[in-house]
């Protein structure tokens, strides 16, 4: 079977280097049945979303740790908006204070998952949303 | 420190170090080695878990098997309150429940009682005056699952009687009926002073519970011996130790004297101790009380099942050493004292919420404190193996040394005649007075540090949220309680109190008296108020 | 504006015009084998065909990817355009795959002269092989100048992919003297360049020499193009560190030219077209098929019968193509 | 009724017990029969489990070769582990602040830590520091910066550790030796300790900093540096902690952090440098996460093993050479932002086995880690949770008190035993530099990473908030939130600039040269970048100028061009 797989951009953003996270869900993702293109690190809000056009992601997933979510969120936002790709789901993993969620999502991302996140939550989340946004 | 020096064995390596003592007063090392299993004879005096002496605990699987009952202690004065709290502890993932009783319940009066006045369901104790207020209490729960304490004493038999009284309403048959009543009045005598009947009765009526349970409630504890106390009130490990067990031994004489079969009612008997600060010492406690049960049991009492040997033990963390300062220290002291008492091998275990020194415990402290204990439970790794510390040069040293000290406590109780007599001549209070006095001393010497305390001290403004009771709850149970008199029939309440009088008198087992009673809706004043009449009261002569 | 609303026509118009967004959605149309691929790629075909084609391949962990993105900051330097087509196997039993080429080509991540599309091998029905050659089909239509395919290890799939470009580069390394053995049949045949990565490690000379001789011993007679060795060090940390890779362009180069100047690369195309139409008619005639037998449940009649011993699979496909075949010409 | 029963039974549906979940919870055995790791623990462990043990040989007393009962005799008798902080956030000055305030809340140790701008060796004016410098540590782009952080401590008397672990190592102990004297110490007399182990760097994303070549140059010049000139100073921190964090189990945790050490060792060695003169100074840092006794365990195993590997394989004389010196960093990785106070139980239990292991210097990890940079209140109350253990709970008492217990020597034979079997599968890869080189280790993290995530999917692992007693997600983090100000950050990315303005451009190119020049004669580069420092060249032009020498590009993130061309 081949068609309508999810297309899932993986990135870490800026110069934090804790990419573990990132690499432990690209792969629970595959193991989910999405293909997952991984950026690795120190990318820029341009360079996420070019790679997100050129591969025609259906979901921009990016990892923080180091309490630069609120920096780099609104600017991938501004970004997508810019490149019109308000039909791609924008996710974040990481640490950040639960006081942060309300802001982060008045800043247009989709949705965030804490670390001790089960890979079911984000795996289901991710199938169901994205499968909106392809529609 | 020089590495060559120790080489030609010329210099003590621990020259100039301060000398180091416990909370008991024993001085500590400050190495251990294999030296001390020189006198050990490992099949005599450790054995294997679920063995004869029990050093290493009293079944043989431990915590593999099933784990300790994480066992919370909590009451809210309104039972309804109360019932909806004990729910919620449940679902949370609590497996048992303490539940503390309101001052009048405990001084043995209705809420009615003019000396009740103002005390009604105060201090995170629930009040108890009828069958009813046990309906309320606990309404919903299944009786034959879940396990109650009841932190009760000198007025178990009429809560027992309650309990028995629900337990026949709701079809739940005595015998699947679990769950333990404090019932030590020696240590009330000793430290806690809510007694009413002098010794010789108060020991006869908790005579009366054990014969009960021990024939009707198979799975219920009629006893919990309890150091808890003591220790609260100032003594040292070592001696909630010895006082523990001798009172339990004392219980003991006096059930066998009374005709009943120690193989019968011994594993009926259970223990409830402290886990201090100090953590090993707090582990080779429980360790070396084990060996002694055992020990005395089989060769002392000439006890021949097993079951009457096991020293089963229920633990509370230390309450006396949170401090209303910083109190989020107390989570960190909680915690640690919880992980000694696993290490130590308790059947079950009360964590307490760390803002317990400043209020009654919020839901969100309480699940804490809930937590803690499943975190130790199923992320430490401290539960894989049983009795982890065995071995420890420390631990095995400190085990053997407790178990010496306590046995000079022991003759010296003898020698002054006996618990009783001990009481009467105020040894206890006496001892437990001069421990506190000098704990006390230590801290404000600074010897002992309580950071937070006397240690680290800090301004700071502590707003935290008091859960209070509501201030029309006691007028409320005031009218529900007269309500509740007025539908009885009067004349069936009078024939029951003749009937207890009498049997109080008669020596007979006050317990099937007292079910029928409580059946007819006498409260619980009225039965202790009978009691009072044929037992008299008794009074301490002030010890100073 | 949701480029998912635009018709067929209008997407194919949009990737002529050297828009991303729509060349990426058609791309993902192609490989969803969705029904309307078809439409656009004849859209686009009349617009392609001019790109210079390269294909790598070799097993995992052979530098292919580092290879690749010096390829492309040398092609860039002479300002071409460049497309990749970066081809990573899909997990058998998820169907997912991880695919982490980008991580290797970062240094273009913000060159808007360089397309780069990561696909996942999938389980094709039609076979890899057809959803790559329209990959490139449409990224020469968007106006790329190069193309660059990269496929993993040496299956049949690899070597039909190859088949679609001009140049074929195998990337070995080091301590595959056993692959290499094996690959004396496959792959050698069709590499017009064998490019010995990681020549820096031990046994490098050994291997070379070893190859030029698998070389020379799989040579057919009479004057053509004799596939060169080429020694490179591509994954370095250092770039002065980096050894190779211009002549290794250079090679390709001469690749390209020797292909013009003889007129092979008619012959090429030829062998191209020639690929493609096999694997379209594949693809489409197993689809018709499919369809056809559809709810009529005689596909398990069919395999029933043959299980029970009282027919077999070429009697049964001689039967089908007979029926079904016979239908759709009589429209 | 006393109280509307309408009400009540209301409430009474909300709270029906679930029976089934009770019994379940009643009857569960431990979640797993199994350490953290993965090793099987039996029912009972006895005195059968010790026959053939010889006490001298294999455990010894405390401050006896092998040491696994502790380097001292009279441990915390003597002392007290060093209870430390770390610290580092916003700019110098924010960052002295909150150092000073730990030291008056009872902090006996500072440890200052780097931001990733930082550590990754670049100035705070680099296009990639706008957005973050000083977001997760400090910045030391210059010398006025490490005045700045230095203040009025008095450095003879506190033990300091500057926590950056990258290339930038170097540098920073320019800055610091620069400073100091400046100030008028001997920094023959300094205590202190400086993480510099740039090779265990490139796991934590700081790989374009620390090439292999270039982390064991400029980590050996500093471990040679102190070596010859700060006899007192702790020039080395080899962080197994940070390795663990990649997922990797206890065993793997002490096998790879050796082998790193000795990447380091091997080069000093191979620049004459005599094993008892430095290997008195070589300092390790632990994770002690969740699984109490295997942690334990892995701390005494470590000790025997360093004492044998140096004594066996290195031919280490002088017995403080031998001792396996350790702090502890309790696990991050173990905590989690659901029911976040939680975490204070975490903690303690971690902090309990550090002491337990007989640790030299702790650090507790901060409640509010999972969710943000820790607060005030957060610092304060990790160093609560140590001074409870050390000063109320009775276990500083003796040196080594679980030692004996057959588990427990159990256990430390078994990570000895596992960790020998990895140390091993590296020796035959053709050792560290080489697995490190080809990525097997990469690879090796990788897996044991997914590993982790699936036995918490699988509820192999159990971790309460996650995957067993989950509740409501809170809403606000107890006890608040760290921000970090943006001001701050500016007026340090304008104060580079300034400097790189206003300094005397001769001394700085001479400065600058002398420093390649070193670089490229295979000279250590410490002294010249104490001089180059005190010519105001910045971290980024130190660490560039020696880049280039090694064939790198000037910049880690090639986008700035070379000043030097």
């Amino acid at each position: 079977m081949s068609a309508g797989k999810i297309k899932v951009i993986l990135s870490k953003v800026g110069l934090d280097g804790h990419d573990r996270g990132a690499k432990v869900v690209a792969s629970v993702l595959r193991s989910a049945g999405m293909e997952v293109v991984y950026l690795g690190m120190f990318q820029t809000p341009e360079s996420i979303v070019k790679a997100a056009i050129d591969e025609d992601a259906d979901v921009i997933g990016v990892s923080y740790l180091s309490g630069e979510h609120l920096v780099f969120t609104p600017l991938i936002v501004q970004e997508m908006k810019a490149q019109g790709l308000e039909d791609v789901l924008f996710v974040a993993g990481g640490s950040f204070p639960p006081e942060d969620i309300p802001t982060m999502k008045a800043m247009g991302i989709d949705e965030v998952f804490r670390g001790g996140s089960l890979s079911e939550d984000f795996v289901n989340y991710i199938r169901s949303r994205a499968g909106e946004k392809e529609a | 420190m020089n590495h060559n020096e120790h080489e030609d064995g010329k210099v003590d390596p621990y020259a100039g170090l301060d000398p180091v003592v416990n909370m008991s007063g024993l001085e500590i090392e400050p190495l251990y080695g294999p030296d001390v299993f020189e006198e050990t004879d490992f099949a005599r005096d450790m054995g294997r878990p679920g063995e004869y002496p029990f050093v290493r605990g009293v079944y043989p699987t431990m915590y593999r098997g099933r784990p300790w009952t994480i066992r919370q202690l909590m009451s809210l004065g309104p039972p309804q309150e109360c019932n909806q709290r004990i729910h919620h502890l449940v679902n949370m993932g609590a497996t048992g429940i303490s539940l503390c009783l309101d001052m009048p319940t405990i001084m043995g009066r209705d809420s009615d009682d003019p000396m009740a006045e103002g005390e009604v369901g105060r201090c995170g104790g629930v009040a108890i005056d009828t069958i009813q207020d046990m309906r309320d209490l606990l309404a919903g729960l299944d009786l034959s699952k879940i396990s109650i304490n009841f932190v009760s004493n000198s007025q178990s038999t009429v809560i027992l009687a309650m309990f028995c009284a629900l337990g026949l309403e709701l079809g739940t048959d005595w015998e699947l009926l679990s769950g333990t009543m404090q019932n030590d009045i020696l240590k009330e005598y000793q430290a806690q002073k809510s007694y009413y009947f002098p010794p010789e009765p108060s020991v006869r009526l908790i005579l009366d519970t054990i014969a009960f349970c021990t024939r009707n409630l198979p799975k219920f504890n009629p006893i919990s011996i309890s150091g808890y106390h003591l220790a609260s009130a100032g003594a040292t490990p070592i001696q909630e130790l010895a006082f523990t067990l001798s009172n339990g031994f004392y219980y003991v004489e006096k059930a066998i004297e009374a005709g009943l079969d120690i193989d019968e009612f011994a594993p009926r008997l259970s223990f409830f101790f402290k886990a201090h600060n100090d953590f090993f010492e707090n582990v080779a406690k429980f360790r070396a009380a084990r060996r002694i049960w055992a020990r005395t049991m089989k060769e002392k009492f000439g006890a021949r099942n097993p079951a009457s040997w096991r020293f089963r033990v229920h633990t509370q963390t230390s309450g006396s050493s949170l401090t209303a300062q910083q109190m989020e220290n107390n989570i960190i002291r909680t915690t640690v004292q919880a992980l000694s008492a696993v290490m130590a091998g308790t059947q079950s275990l009360h964590t307490n919420a760390h803002d317990e020194a400043l209020s009654i415990p919020t839901e969100r402290s309480e699940k804490l404190a809930l937590r803690t204990q499943q975190i130790l439970l199923y992320e430490s790794g401290a539960a894989s193996t049983i009795d982890p510390l065995a071995g420890s040069y420390y631990v095995e040293a400190l085990t053997q040394r407790m178990e010496a000290e306590c046995e000079d406590i022991f003759r010296t109780i003898a020698d002054m005649g006996g618990v009783v007599a001990g009481i009467e001549k105020g040894y206890f209070q006496r001892e437990i007075a001069e421990s506190a006095f000098r704990y006390q001393e230590s801290l404000e010497r600074g010897e002992r540090v309580v950071v937070g305390l006397n240690r680290y001290v800090e301004e700071e403004e502590t707003e935290i949220q008091l859960r209070e009771v509501d201030p029309d709850f006691e007028k409320n149970k005031i009218a529900a309680l007269k309500a509740f008199k007025e539908q009885r029939d009067p004349e069936q309440i009078r024939k029951r109190a003749e009937e207890l009088r009498s049997v109080c008198e008669s020596g007979e087992n006050v317990m099937p008296v007292l079910i029928r009673a409580v059946q007819e809706g006498m409260t619980l004043g009225e039965s202790v108020a009978q009691m009072k009449d044929v037992f008299g009261v008794y009074r301490e002569q002030a010890i100073f | 504006m949701g480029i998912k609303d635009l018709s067929p026509k209008e997407l194919a118009q949009r990737v002529l015009s050297g828009d991303r967004r729509a060349a990426a959605r058609v791309i993902t149309l192609v490989e969803d084998q969705s029904d309307n691929a078809n439409e656009m790629m004849k859209e686009l075909f009349p617009h392609t065909g001019r790109s210079m084609i390269i294909g790598l391949t070799g097993s995992g962990g052979s530098g292919k990817s580092t290879l690749i993105d010096h390829l492309i900051s040398r092609f860039r330097a002479m300002g071409k355009t460049v497309g990749v087509v970066a081809v990573d196997p899909s997990s058998p039993f998820s169907g997912g795959a991880l695919l982490g080429d980008r991580i290797r080509f970062q240094s273009h991540s913000m060159d808007d002269g360089v397309y780069i599309r990561s696909m996942g091998s999938r389980g094709y029905l039609g076979g890899l092989a057809r959803a790559t050659a329209d990959v490139v089909r449409v990224m020469e239509a968007m106006g790329n100048e190069v193309i660059i395919i990269e496929t993993l290890g040496a299956g049949q799939d690899e070597i039909d992919i190859i088949h679609v470009a001009q140049t074929c580069l195998l990337v070995l390394t080091p301590g595959m003297g056993d692959d290499i053995q094996a690959m004396k049949a496959g792959i050698m045949e069709i590499a017009d360049l064998i490019v010995l990565n990681k020549a820096d490690l031990d046994g490098a000379n050994l291997c070379l020499r070893g190859l030029e001789a698998a070389v020379h011993y799989g040579l057919g007679e009479g004057p053509g193009w004799i596939p060169k060795v080429m020694p490179t060090v591509a994954c370095a940390s250092k770039s002065i560190d980096v050894q190779g890779v211009d002549d290794l362009v250079k090679g390709i180069m001469e690749h390209q030219e020797f292909l013009y100047e003889t007129r092979k690369i008619d012959e090429v195309r030829a062998n191209r077209i020639e690929q493609e139409l096999g694997l379209v008619f594949k693809d489409e005639v197993e689809k018709v098929v499919f369809a056809g037998l559809k709810g009529t449940g005689k596909k398990q009649g069919y395999i029933e019968s043959i299980r029970a011993g009282d027919n077999d699979p070429y009697s049964v496909v001689e039967e089908v193509l007979a029926t079904f075949l016979k239908v759709e010409n009589l429209e | 009724m006393s109280t509307d029963p309408s009400s009540s039974t209301k409430t009474k549906e909300q709270r029906r017990v679930n029976w089934d979940a009770y019994l379940q919870a009643y009857y569960e055995k431990p979640a797993s029969t199994r350490t953290w790791s993965g090793y099987d623990v039996k029912e009972i462990y006895t005195p059968l489990d010790r026959t053939g043990e010889s006490y001298e040989k294999d455990i010894g007393d405390a401050g006896e070769y092998p040491f696994t009962r502790g380097l001292h005799r009279d441990m915390f008798r003597g002392r007290y582990w060093t209870r430390r902080e770390v610290v580092g956030i916003g700019s110098p000055a924010d960052t002295h602040e909150r150092a000073a305030y730990c030291f008056q809340n009872g902090a006996t140790g500072l440890n200052t830590i780097a931001d990733v701008t930082y550590e990754m060796g670049l100035d705070a004016d680099h296009p990639w520091a706008q957005n973050e410098v000083g977001l997760t540590g400090v910045n030391i782009s210059h010398i006025q910066d490490m005045e700045t952080l230095v203040g009025d401590i008095p450095l003879d008397k506190v033990s300091w550790s500057l926590i950056t672990a990258s290339t930038a190592a170097a540098p920073t102990m320019a800055q610091y030796v620069a400073v100091a004297r400046d100030k008028g110490y001997d920094i023959s007399k300094l205590r202190g300790s400086i993480q510099n182990d740039p090779i265990h760097f490139r796991y934590c994303g700081f790989r374009p900093a620390c090439p292999l070549d270039l982390s064991i140059k400029l980590g050996s010049d500093v471990m040679e540096f102190c070596t010859r000139e700060m006899p007192k100073w702790y020039y080395t921190t080899v962080n197994m902690y940070d390795l663990r964090e990649q997922g990797i189990t206890a065993p793997q945790e002490i096998a790879y952090g050796f082998g790193i050490a000795m990447c380091y060792i091997d080069e000093l060695i191979r620049r004459g440098l005599d094993i008892d003169d430095f290997a008195p100074r070589f300092t390790f840092y632990v994770s002690c996460h969740i699984d109490l006794f295997e942690e334990l365990a892995k701390i005494r195993a470590a000790r025997r093993m360093w004492a044998r590997l140096m004594k066996e394989k290195y031919g280490a004389k002088n017995p403080r050479s031998m001792q396996f010196r350790f702090a502890v960093h309790t696990a991050g990785c173990s905590l989690i932002p659901q029911q976040p106070l939680n975490n204070l139980v975490r903690i303690a239990f971690e902090a309990l086995t550090a002491v337990f292991g007989g640790v030299q210097s702790l650090h507790c990890c901060s409640y509010d880690e999972p969710m943000c940079l820790p607060t005030e209140k957060g610092h304060l109350q990790a160093l609560r949770t140590q001074q409870i253990i050390a000063y109320e709970t009775g276990v500083t008492n003796v040196a080594d008190p679980l030692g004996g217990s057959y588990y427990v020597e159990s256990l430390t034979d078994k990570m000895e035993e596992e960790a020998l079997r990895y140390m091993k599968e590296v020796e035959d890869l053709g050792g560290m530099e080489e697995a490190i080189r080809t990525e097997w280790l990469d690879h090796r993290f990788e897996q044991e990473a997914v590993k982790r995530q699936k036995e918490v999917d699988d509820l192999e692992k159990l971790v309460v908030g996650v995957n067993v007693f989950t509740s409501e997600p809170e809403k606000t983090t107890p006890l608040g939130v760290q921000r970090v100000s943006k001001t701050s950050a500016k007026s340090q990315i304008d104060a580079v600039k300034k400097l790189k303005m206003a300094r005397d451009p001769n001394r700085w190119k001479e400065a600058v040269a002398r420093l390649r020049d070193d670089a490229a004669d295979g000279k250590n580069t410490i002294p010249a970048m104490v001089e180059a420092t005190k010519a105001f060249a910045t971290t980024g032009e130190m660490l560039g100028a020696v880049r280039e020498v090694f064939g790198y590009s000037f910049d880690p993130m090639n986008i700035l061009n070379s000043p030097f061309a």
